[in-house]
């Protein structure tokens, strides 16, 4: 099985070298076949692995593909961790990858960037697949920082846009800041576990439960609890978790199948990935769940909220990422890893469809994203009117669709834990529930439904979109609707996870759920009656009464509450905030540094200050040497006398 | 056998007879054929270098390839030469890097062809008996020597303001190295030897070690540069021409480093120990701090020469974390890998800042100006360009994969081990690197196309290609496979460190 | 008998009288060369007489080299001091300060 | 009663006298006399020191050549003595402080006390056969001879540099040069001009 693994992560690598190398030569056509092909063949091997792993139930693979070098007796190495968490993420992955690649195709048609699009991707797949196949802290490093790069680089595609170039900048340091607390986390587990490796760390990490470390002066602090709230700084950098959430709208500037990709499906993902992947460390830690819990609650509502008041299309999903991500976060924070990764799952289905279809429209209406140029685009664009409408049900968490049994697992499992903080966390998902509803729906019926606002000229030339991008969406659609029938039960409550994920007994949620679960219809039957449904159907309502009954209500409650609005539509000042205290402050900072520090100080006062200091003093000395030959005589002479008398007198 | 020849003296010799033939050449006129001879020469010794490695072995903390001959019996200054692991890499980097600056001023240089190879051939071959030399006096010659060469480079070659910034180099460099002087004659009044291993087993009291240990800081201390005495390499980088300034970054700034490793640390243990406070607060403020100046430079130059500095703090506190770690835990454990960490730097700092001194080399030759604001959307002419100077921007962000990633990373794993507040001031070069570099790297390279000129570039035509090219093979290779330089330096280190942390009160 | 304190009297007074007289004849460099001369003379003047006292003939030997280089000197002294007149009209002191820094 | 310190004390007051007026007088030519005179006395007082062969040699080379020197020099130039003497007065306590003070210092250094007859005893006196020419030849020619032969170059430099520095060659004067004009090239000479034909009738028409 070892050269599978290899195939799976090197096959886009390949793609993405050949496309990137010698894109002129091979043409956009070679780029794009020699990229779906290196994606398509990983696919394909996942899903051998995924048969291997889960279906045939084989022993988890844990081996190590070379040493990346070793020092100070600590191996460092690069090596493959295969079980069943990550046969379901390298799926999810390669077949969220695929279907972008293909979609790509006709959304990048004319761009001139095509090849270099591309080998982005295709080395974002690989950077992703090296990232979730990871077995130790090094190599999910790298993984960690290549999708950043990655991400980077495709945020910045269009680099002519002054906007795209402003926020790839900002996502990679705002990235940067939690990988800042990422690495630190990987030192100290370098430092006290004396290894990199996920299997010795987990082994020893019981063993550590009770050390403390001294930070501050005088606190004790327990260890794996900075250890896993360090972890999360970079979970939370990587998923947009509040307060590092800032960059996520703003890569909303790359091509939308990258939104769809990078920055909805997968690259986010990998926080949650990371948490679940630690979850016997953070088992150890009710602090550090409680830190999770919190955060992810925070993010999950109020970045729904900012979501009611954007008038870009990709906004409104991107927000509703960050939300959604929200949820996820909640759901590691309450031990319902499977939670957490199943709501990944859909969630990569559904959003990867949703941002898809808007992209869709975008080309459609050629790249026009606001929505208030939009409306009654429904009968020009059926296929992608109804996969918008698949995935809108699929996010709200309309019963029967994947979102509702990810999303009410995660509502109930908040429900059930009894950590600090979860009862917060569950009044804040549900109101969430309620939010999202509202959000997708205004955007759904503003764009579907209702006037034509459409620029004229755009309006001439509307068709639905070829089949390079209906298919993808087709395809996507199909396991937005059935993913959540199938595999709520197995990954839910029937042990799916195996060992791969650990959770202690008395914070094992699921398994309280899990005994009243009786299959999937019954869970959707439960939903019924269930307070989200209804929240979700009061959103539904009041976005129809809002935006195709009333159409002059928005606004008049707009002008009633400006301060709420003027509250949202600054993204509560996070980024106002950020550009001046962070931003303005370190610019500030070393322009005091170098002006005060080193040009006046340093250079002025000490290094050319001893230039002058020599300088003035042998202006003073030149007085003495006046030129006249006798008063260098008498200087002799006095000297001599001086010598002299010294010789005498001493 | 390859082993049998002095290796040693011929890669310094070589490069000085060398410079002195290309001299020679230049009286016919024909500079074609100097650059020709240049490169001859250089590629030559590079090649001449190479069996270092082959032949090194791996398991003996021992100096290798040792030539000793009597020079100056009166005062017991013998030649003798030796080098270990960590002098091995560095005398490959510097064969290496010599090359690449010789093509890539190929058509760069137009007055002076010969004066300007030669002053680098010759240099090559003081700076390779700086990291060869096993004998103080030696040392001493080969440190003093190699700065008239970079002092005429900057001097001749240089930008408007050449003539002041090679005086604040000489100056600067020359007063630390006076202190050096007077250090190296106090341990020949004291152990009647001029070698370098004696001084290591020469038992000193607390008092002495402390002054030797001062002493010694100043010289290497402006070397590296470390702040406060850093304001020189600003300017020198600003002014000298591309060759000098990688020259100045890759290799220069490293033997500073080399002087903390073969002399400071093993010399004076006890007072490296005593004040390894004063280095680690000297690299931590070089890290942070440098890092918020680099951030407002308007001149390309100037920030990347920000950025060695930050850079060269990493290596500084790698080199003094063992006593922290020591204190802490009583043993060394965890000490080794941050000074690998910091030898790794070394090397890759080489690579990087060459390369990025290169990339800003490439632009200045073809619009004559650093100034960031003069420069926007080059991606839009200079795509290949573009995509290497962004991978030497990564690298220099420290991205895993690239060899900028490596020594950081286990620079930052060993400082933990000492205190966790010493890794997080030294992290913050996670955001503070990325944001000083990727800002620049923004400015310059991204968005419309600013004006006239930025339209008007030529992509790298292919001896810069081969230039920028081959750095960016190295810079990735080190980063996916860093164990090939790693694996010969245990040996060298292990013994190090295993002599720090004994007394020799 | 003559004491052999009583020369080098003799040579200190010669010596102060020149340092007196390079003093106030400053102004006046055929003067000076004369006031070092004498100044010369005092110290052969010291040399023969602890020649003589301590029966060892090098000390006349050095006032032979000192004659010999006094001489070169007044010779290449008057020839400046010649050139400058020719030059300047003048051999005021005052007027040479061109060495200023 | 010994003659010896009535001569040495009677040519040292001469001595000190002559080299008082060297240094005051107002006329250099009398000051150059002056000195002279400080020479010659100063050769008997060192023929008491039994020096005779360098008492000869300052009367010869000091008096019979440097002397005369600085009386040509002096009376050659047109010297305007008023500037020179310019502050002789305002200098005089001055440099008579000095003296005295140095004076009074090197007395105590070289007087009695240490340096007298009691300390020192008197100097050796040597037979009437005694040659103090020879004696210093022998020493001059063998142990100092290198030294000799530098000071022979340090003479020869001076008279060198003394012809050199006055020397002086008037711009106006000329002069055959015998190897140029035998190596005169003919085309430093005549010049060939290649021109066309003239046709008289052009400029006309």
């Amino acid at each position: 099985m070892e050269s599978v693994y290899l195939g799976i992560v090197l096959a886009p690598l390949i793609g993405a070298i050949v496309a990137g190398l010698f894109g002129r030569q091979i043409g956009r056509a070679g780029a794009h076949w020699v990229t779906i092909v290196g994606v398509a063949i990983s696919f394909l091997l996942s899903l051998v692995v995924f048969k291997h792993i889960v279906l045939d139930e084989s022993a988890a693979f844990n081996g190590t593909v070379y040493t990346w070098m070793v020092s100070d007796g600590i191996r460092f190495e690069i090596g493959f961790l295969i079980d069943q968490l990550t046969a379901l993420m390298i799926l999810v992955v390669t077949f969220v990858s695929l279907m972008v690649h293909i979609y790509t195709i006709g959304y990048m048609h004319d761009d001139p960037g095509y090849q270099r699009f591309f080998s982005y991707i295709s080395l974002f797949t690989f950077s992703m697949l090296m990232l979730v196949m990871a077995n130790n802290f090094l190599q999910l490093f790298f993984g960690w920082e290549a999708v950043g790069l990655v991400s980077y680089l495709l945020i910045g595609f269009w680099y002519k846009r002054e906007s795209a170039i402003y926020a790839n900048l900002k996502a990679f340091l705002v990235n940067r800041v939690g990988d800042f607390g990422f690495l630190l986390g990987i030192a100290a587990i370098v430092v006290y576990f004396n290894s990199l490796d996920y299997a010795d760390v987990f082994a020893a990490a019981p063993l550590m439960a009770d050390m403390t470390v001294r930070i501050f002066a005088a606190d004790e602090w327990n260890l794996l609890t900075v250890i896993c709230i360090l972890l999360f700084i970079g979970a939370m950098g990587k998923s947009a978790q509040v307060p590092l959430h800032v960059w996520l709208p703003d890569s909303m500037e790359g091509p939308t199948p990258i939104s769809a990709l990078i920055h909805a499906a997968t690259m986010v993902t990998a926080g949650i990935f990371m948490v679940a992947r630690m979850s016997p460390l953070y088992e150890l830690s009710e602090t550090a769940l409680s830190v999770v819990l919190v955060i992810g609650a925070v993010t999950a509502l109020s970045m729904g909220l900012l979501g009611l008041v954007q008038n870009d299309i990709k906004r409104v999903i991107a927000y509703s990422t960050l939300s959604q991500l929200g949820y996820m976060t909640v759901a590691l924070g309450a031990s319902a890893y499977a939670a957490g990764i199943f709501h990944l799952m859909t969630h990569a289905f559904f959003k990867a469809l949703l941002f898809l279809a808007a992209g869709s429209v975008i080309i459609a209406l050629h790249h026009e994203q606001d929505i208030r140029k939009m409306g009654g685009l429904k009968k020009y664009m059926p296929i992608t009117y109804w996969c918008m409408l698949i995935g809108s049900l699929a996010l709200i968490g309309f019963p029967g669709f994947s979102g509702f049994f990810s999303k009410d697992a995660i509502i109930e499992a908040v429900h059930a834990s009894d950590i600090t903080g979860a009862g917060f966390a569950y009044w804040c998902v549900l109101l969430g529930v309620f939010v999202t509803a509202l959000y997708s729906f205004r955007m759904f019926f503003l764009v579907f439904h209702g006037p034509e606002r459409i620029d004229p000229h755009a309006k001439a030339h509307l068709h639905e979109s070829p089949a390079v991008v209906t298919v993808p969406l087709i395809l996507l659609a199909i396991p937005s609707v059935i993913a959540g029938l199938l595999y709520a039960g197995p990954l839910l409550f029937q042990g799916f996870f195996g060992d791969s994920i650990v959770v202690r007994a008395e914070h094992d949620v699921l398994a309280q759920l899990g005994e009243g679960y009786t299959g999937a219809l019954g869970f959707m039957l439960h939903g019924l009656m269930a307070a989200p449904f209804w929240l979700a159907m009061a959103g539904v309502g009041l976005a129809y009464y809002l935006y195709m009954v009333r159409p002059d209500l928005p606004e008049k409650l707009k002008q009633q509450f400006l301060w709420l609005y003027n509250l949202l539509d600054r993204k509560y000042g996070c980024d106002d905030f950020n550009d001046k205290v962070f931003a303005g402050g370190s610019r500030a900072a070393g322009r005091v540094l170098w002006k005060v520090g080193d040009v006046t100080l340093i250079d002025g006062v000490m290094v050319n200050g001893t230039a002058y200091g020599v300088g003035w003093l042998s202006g003073v000395v030149r007085v003495i040497q006046s030129g006249f030959l006798y008063h260098y005589a008498f200087a002799m002479i006095i000297g001599l006398l001086v010598l002299l008398s010294w010789f005498v007198f001493a | 056998m390859v082993s049998d020849l002095p290796l040693l003296s011929l890669i310094i010799w070589l490069p000085i007879v060398g410079g002195i033939v290309v001299l020679a050449a230049s009286r016919g006129g024909n500079d074609n054929l100097v650059r020709k001879l240049a490169l001859g020469v250089s590629v030559l010794t590079f090649v001449v270098s190479l069996p270092l490695y082959g032949a090194f072995d791996k398991g003996t903390a021992e100096m290798q390839f040792q030539e000793m001959a009597t020079w100056i019996p009166a005062f017991n200054i013998n030649y003798h030469l030796g080098i270990d692991g960590i002098s091995m890499l560095l005398i490959l980097l510097t064969t290496f890097t010599t090359v690449l600056v010789v093509i890539s001023s190929w058509e760069v240089i137009k007055h002076k062809v010969a004066q300007y190879m030669a002053a680098f051939l010759i240099m090559e071959g003081a700076m390779n008996g700086v990291f060869a030399a096993l004998d103080a006096a030696l040392f001493y010659v080969f440190w003093e020597a190699m700065l008239i060469p970079m002092f005429l480079i900057i001097g001749i070659w240089g930008g408007a303001r050449r003539v002041y910034a090679a005086i604040k180099f000489f100056l600067y460099t020359f007063l630390g190295s006076v202190f050096l002087l007077v250090a190296i004659l106090y341990l020949f009044f004291q152990s009647d030897s001029f070698s370098i291993l004696d001084y290591h087993a020469l038992p000193l009291s607390m008092t002495e070690q402390v002054l030797l240990f001062l002493g010694f800081l100043l010289a290497f201390a402006v070397k590296v540069p470390m702040w406060p005495v850093h304001t020189w390499l600003p300017d020198a980088h600003v002014e000298a021409p591309t060759g000098g300034s990688v020259i100045l970054a890759a290799i220069m700034l490293k033997l500073g480093a080399y002087g903390f490793v073969r002399f400071m640390l093993p010399i004076t243990p006890d007072a490296s120990s005593e004040l390894d406070w004063l280095v680690i607060t000297l690299s931590l403020i070089a890290i942070v701090y440098i890092a918020l100046v680099a951030l407002v430079q308007e001149d390309m130059k100037k920030l990347i020469a920000y950025s060695s500095i930050a850079h060269m703090g990493f290596v500084t506190l790698g080199f003094f974390v063992v006593f922290g770690i020591f204190d802490q835990t009583g043993n060394v454990q965890g000490a080794a890998l941050g000074f690998e960490g910091a030898v790794v730097q070394l090397i890759s700092h080489g690579f990087i800042s060459g390369a990025l001194f290169l990339c800003v080399g490439v632009m200045y030759d073809r619009l004559h100006s650093r100034q960031i604001s003069d420069y926007g959307g080059v991606v839009n002419t200079m795509p290949t360009f573009a995509a290497l100077m962004v991978l030497f921007a990564m690298a220099n962000a420290g991205l895993p994969g690239t060899s900028g990633f490596v020594g950081e990373f286990m620079v930052i794993l060993s400082a933990y081990k000492a205190n966790f507040w010493l890794a997080f001031l030294a992290g913050t070069t996670l955001v503070l690197g990325a944001a000083y570099t990727l800002w620049m790297v923004k400015r310059v390279l991204f968005g419309e196309v600013k004006n006239e000129g930025v339209a008007n570039l030529k992509d790298l035509n292919a001896r810069e290609g081969v230039v920028l090219g081959s750095l960016a093979v190295l810079v990735l290779l080190l980063g996916i496979w860093p164990a090939p330089v790693v694996d010969v330096l245990h040996s060298a280190v292990d013994n190090l460190l295993q002599h720090v942390v004994i007394s020799k009160l | 008998m003559i004491a052999l304190s009583e020369f080098l009297i003799l040579g200190a007074l010669l010596f102060c009288l020149s340092v007196a007289g390079i003093f106030i004849n400053r102004k006046n460099v055929i003067i000076l060369l004369m006031a070092i001369e004498l100044m010369l003379l005092s110290v052969n003047m010291n040399f023969i007489a602890f020649s003589h006292y301590l029966g060892d003939v090098s000390g006349q030997v050095f006032v032979f080299f000192i004659l010999t280089v006094a001489a070169a000197e007044a010779a290449i002294g008057l020839a400046i001091l010649v050139v400058l007149f020719r030059n300047r009209r003048t051999i005021n002191v005052n007027n040479l300060d061109s060495l200023k820094g | 009663m010994n003659i010896e310190p009535i001569i040495f004390y009677f040519f040292s007051a001469i001595l000190v006298a002559a080299s008082a007026a060297v240094i005051t007088v107002r006329n250099p030519v009398h000051a150059a006399l002056s000195l002279v005179l400080a020479f010659f006395t100063s050769a008997i007082i060192w023929v008491l020191l039994e020096a005779e062969f360098l008492a000869i040699t300052l009367v010869l080379v000091y008096v019979g050549a440097v002397m005369v020197l600085f009386l040509f020099v002096v009376m050659m130039l047109d010297i305007n003595l008023v500037p020179l003497r310019e502050g002789f007065i305002r200098y005089l306590p001055v440099g008579a402080l000095v003296a005295i003070i140095m004076f009074v210092e090197m007395v105590i250094v070289v007087g009695s006390n240490r340096f007298g007859l009691d300390v020192f005893g008197a100097g050796m006196k040597h037979g009437p056969d005694y040659s103090n020419t020879k004696e210093l030849g022998s020493v001059l020619y063998t142990v100092y001879v290198y030294p000799f032969e530098i000071a022979a170059a340090i003479l020869l430099v001076a008279i060198i540099a003394a012809i050199a520095l006055t020397m002086r060659r008037r711009p106006a004067t000329k002069f055959q040069d015998p190897s140029k004009q035998v190596l005169v090239k003919r085309n430093e000479r005549v010049r060939m001009v290649k021109m066309a034909a003239e046709n008289k009738t052009t400029p006309n028409e």
